[in-house]
């Protein structure tokens, strides 16, 4: 195979294997499915493929065990986003995800192109955005560096839901100085689809077009890599930025434009391209319909010059789609997406090779086989041990602290103050829906599609409860999730979680990671609750700490007359108080 | 603050770093294409921060808004900065 | 009575415009594209929703109001038309100089979303006139960049006109800028043409128009165009 | 679009007139003090936009630009503009 003028083969070392976060066995099976050393192209190609993040290869033994199915599921985990049936010829469509450590780095575009990236999700799947929710952890609040994180992360999560339109209804935060090092930033998008009008990701029909839309391709976030790729360019450092810079305008866009074209019969499959760009989104969604492609690289519209086959595979620019199209759409989705002002391009064509075959200028730059590299991809059982017995907190001296002094203390204390200043930042109130605003137990919304239907959502984690006791506190997750839901009156009907921990190679976290699931899976199959997506982060931690496990979960639930919802404001003088529940 | 001594001004420039999108940019260049401007190349858009301060000797001021700068006002993440003294 | 709402890029609160529009004047509102030249015929009125048309990059409102369908939006505004700017809207007819002034990033920087109070400062408009004069209404804002500025010139003549439709004020009515949310000068939330048929705002009625949103305290102001439009 | 010929480079300074009140300089003039800088006087926050022009002549080059400010990049009821052609 030959070399493109680019791409000057690169003899792939020891190190740049280990650059690329392969282990030796693992490359030992790249060398297994190739039958040849792959050339850079590849070698990056396997390394995003093989990522804890696309592969969860230390998560996905647990994630299987989770209950994943109800009536009401349409799509549980696999796709973009899950599917709940609402009734009413409805669907919610919903996903958490993860931005952390983007969001440590750079606050502000780092929340920003987290929430960017969870709006896709949803969006790809046919469904319009109807809320935000944020899930956020931030270390020692009087640590001024926290204080730093916190107004960034804040403002970058607002600054793009409010530029895209789309309400920030509710969410959480807390504080420990386990996330002194590794904040956490979970962005939840629901969005509600007609139940004849979901897409999915499996590309179909040999010979047609794989389409590419939004904005352009850029240098952004080829991290891992970087030092490989400096290699073969004379270009400086700056010119690779490990952050995304987001840009909620163009997103805004491409919501609108993807919404109008599922509104035509043009679209077979579709995928946004997340974290692992151009390579997991062409990959999957040949793999899941059993496919071949063939990409030409040449085509996918740049923003920069030089770029190289290498960095067009593995940019993690934002507000991007992949797209197959059926046969002799193209030009009325060309139109389309031209009247938002969005790039297009055909850059590619499905085959029955089974291959996806990368050309530069007509040169074959790389060339693997799907199905093979997809089932070898890595699966690990870690092994773990049980979380301990905690020891009983110390409580002594706690009585004799006068009700009213520790009433006081309590309503200080940073995971316990008012969280307005937050929810005040983000446009809560845009759609006109929003019938129950942030401050009480889950949000409500009420539907344009279904008047008088409403949908109900929340956040919940407690981490403390999870390091205490990981299998307690997974199940007191869900169940205050439950429990929220259930207070504002709506019937809850699935989760989305995002499991957040430390380093999966120590058998302690790992087992806190095991422990979790076990609750998670408990409280959802007595709740009848089941988890339909989700997202995990590993290896939050900085120098051997890790941050305290924290398995999100966002809750969905549906209200069938939302007038009878009530909210927490006590509404009257002289009504009686009760307490109910054991 | 003492608004009735300061004796240096100093500008600092704040600049994305090139491959670092911006969004703000490509939206100006794209609604002067549309009001009939062209033969446009790129256009980016950067911030200048101009600071009255009341110290008299250049190299200490200089030293004083850099670390303003690593602090504050510059994020060395997608920006670069550069500082002037008059 | 016949409305259009202009759709920019970007523009997010249409559809929230359009349900009040159409609960309160039993007649949905047409939807104009930004690239389109023309108005439809026989508008009585015209209105620029909120959002970030084109992003609000370079300055909000700036880009909206040099886009083709602004020069019509102009021209129906000169034959004396009705045009009713929120938020985003509000900062186009600055920009577009259909309104003096201009509105600056917040006081405090943030983005602020929460319900305010504004007094009404005029019922002699077709915008106000179904509120009591001075009476205080509770709406939301939603915006980073609404904080008014005009020379003093400029205030003196909006306030001898009696062009300032609306100041934020305290639940009680009392104005001042800790009831301010964004160092707005004079308090102004709004403002009228000199003819008194452009109307300006920060503050969005269209979000409080229905006792299940938590309040009507927007309504009177779609009241006051239906009564007074057809 | 040209982007290979684009042969001189115009940057476009921003500023608010003063008289205007600066929210942004205002924050960071107390954000520094905050983070334990003294001795500022004001702080004033503007932008700078660089545009690459297909333009030859400088002259017509200033002249373009200056119409770019005066149609869309300035708002001269609170800013102030300076062309730099380079
Ligand atoms: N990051 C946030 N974004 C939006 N709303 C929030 C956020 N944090 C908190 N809230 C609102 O404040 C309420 C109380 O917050 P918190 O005490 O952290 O959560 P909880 O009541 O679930 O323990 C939440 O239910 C939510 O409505």
């Amino acid at each position: 195979m030959s070399q493109s003028a680019s791409t000057p083969a690169t003899p792939i070392t020891a190190k740049i294997v280990a650059e690329h976060g392969l282990t030796e066995a693992e490359y030992a099976k790249v060398l297994a499915i190739m039958g040849r050393e792959p050339n850079l192209v590849e070698l990056g190609i396997f390394s995003v493929m093989w990522s804890e993040h696309c592969s969860y290869k230390s998560s996905k033994k647990w994630l299987k065990t989770l209950p994943t199915t109800a009536p009401w599921v349409i799509q549980g985990p696999g796709e973009n986003a899950g599917v709940i049936d609402i009734g009413d010829g409805l669907t919610a469509i919903f996903k958490m995800e993860s931005h952390n450590h983007p969001s440590y780095i750079e606050p502000y575009q780092g929340a920003a192109t987290g929430v960017g990236g969870i709006l896709r999700d949803v969006f790809t799947m046919g469904a319009r955005p109807v809320a935000n929710l944020n899930a956020l952890r931030f270390g020692d609040p009087s640590d001024p560096r926290t204080r730093h994180l916190i107004s960034g992360v804040v403002a970058g999560i607002g600054g793009y839901g409010n530029c895209v339109g789309v309400p920030t209804v509710g969410g959480e935060v807390n504080f420990h100085a386990s996330f002194n090092g590794n904040n956490l930033v979970n962005a939840m998008t629901v969005g509600v689809a007609r139940a004849d009008r979901i897409f999915y990701s499996a590309a179909a029909g040999i010979g047609n077009s794989v389409v590419y839309v939004g904005s352009k391709t850029g240098r952004d976030g080829i991290h891992g890599a970087t030092m490989a790729s400096a290699e073969f360019s004379e270009d400086s450092e700056e010119k690779r930025p490990t952050v995304q810079v987001g840009d909620p305008f163009t997103e805004k866009l491409l919501i609108e434009a993807c919404l109008e074209l599922m509104n035509t019969d043009a679209i077979v499959a579709i995928q946004d391209m997340g974290a692992a760009g151009l390579t997991s989104s062409c990959f999957e969604m040949a793999s899941k319909g059993g496919m071949g492609v063939d990409l030409a690289l040449d085509r996918v519209p740049m923003r920069e010059e030089g770029m190289t086959p290498y960095e067009l595979m593995l940019s993690e620019s934002q507000e991007r789609m992949l797209m197959v199209l059926k046969p002799g759409k193209e030009d009325m989705a060309r139109a389309l997406f031209e009247k938002w002002e969005l790039d297009f391009a055909i850059i590619g064509t499905l085959t029955d090779s089974g291959r996806m075959v990368l050309t530069w200028h007509g040169e074959v730059v790389g060339d693997l086989p799907i199905d093979p590299l997809a089932a070898a991809s890595p699966e690990y059982d870690r092994p773990w041990e049980p979380t301990p017995m905690a020891a009983a907190a110390d409580l002594s001296g706690a009585e004799d602290t006068p009700w009213s002094e520790a009433l006081l203390r309590l309503i200080g204390c940073p995971d316990v103050a008012s969280r307005r200043w937050i929810w005040e930042q983000y446009d809560h109130l845009v759609m006109g829906n929003t019938l129950q605003r942030p401050g009480g137990d889950a949000a409500v919304i009420r539907l344009d599609e279904a008047p008088g239907k409403g949908l109900a959502m929340t956040t919940d984690c407690t981490p403390r409860y999870v390091h205490a006791d990981p299998v307690e506190g997974g199940k007191q997750a869900v169940a205050e999730a439950w429990r929220n839901l259930t207070a504002v009156g709506a019937r809850p009907l699935a989760i989305t979680d995002n499991m957040n921990f430390g380093n999966p190679e120590k058998p302690r976290i790992m087992g806190q990671f095991v422990g979790a699931c076990q609750g998670i899976s408990e409280a959802c199959l007595a709740l009848d609750f089941p988890v339909v997506s989700g997202n995990v982060s590993l290896y939050n931690e900085t120098n051997g700490q890790a941050i305290l496990p924290t398995p999100t979960i966002g809750g969905v639930g549906v209200l069938d007359n939302v007038e009878a919802s009530v909210s927490i404001a006590l509404k009257a003088a002289g009504e009686a108080i009760l307490v109910a529940g054991g | 603050m003492s608004k009735e001594y300061p004796t240096v001004k100093a500008k600092v420039h704040i600049t994305l770093k090139s491959g670092v999108l911006d969004p703000q940019g490509k939206a100006i260049a794209n609604a002067l294409a549309h009001l009939g401007f062209d033969g446009l190349g790129e256009v980016r858009q950067g911030k200048v921060i101009e600071i009255e301060l009341a110290e008299t000797d250049p190299a200490k001021a200089r030293d004083s808004v850099d670390a303003m700068c690593r602090k504050l006002l510059a994020n060395t993440v997608i920006e670069n900065y550069a500082i002037e003294i008059a | 009575m016949n409305s259009a709402i202009i759709v920019f890029p970007g523009t997010n609160r249409e559809r929230d415009m359009a349900k009040a529009l159409t609960l309160v004047g039993g007649k949905a509102p047409q939807m104009v594209w930004h690239r389109d030249s023309a108005l439809p015929a026989g508008l009585d009125l015209v209105v620029l929703p909120g959002g970030f048309s084109y992003g609000d990059y370079l300055r909000s409102g700036a880009m909206g109001a040099r886009s083709p369908i602004l020069d019509a939006v102009r021209r129906f505004a000169e034959a004396g038309g009705h045009v009713l700017g929120v938020c985003n809207g509000f900062q186009i007819l600055t920009e577009a100089g259909l309104l003096p002034g201009a509105l600056m990033r917040n006081r405090d920087l943030r983005f602020i979303c929460r319900d305010v109070h504004l007094r009404v400062e005029t019922i002699a408009s077709p915008y106000t006139s179904a509120y009591g004069l001075g009476e205080v209404a509770r709406v939301p804002v939603a915006h980073h960049d609404g904080n008014y500025f005009a020379d003093d010139a400029t205030l003196a003549q909006l306030a001898d006109e009696d062009r300032v439709a609306f100041r934020y004020c305290a639940a009680d009515g009392t104005v001042g800028e800790a009831s301010t949310p964004n160092g707005s000068r004079d308090a102004i939330a709004g403002i009228l043409s000199a003819n008194r048929r452009v109307l300006g705002m920060m503050p969005h009625p269209e979000n409080l128009v229905e006792p299940a949103l938590g309040g009507i305290g927007g309504r009177a102001l779609f009241q006051s165009i239906v009564e007074s439009l057809s």
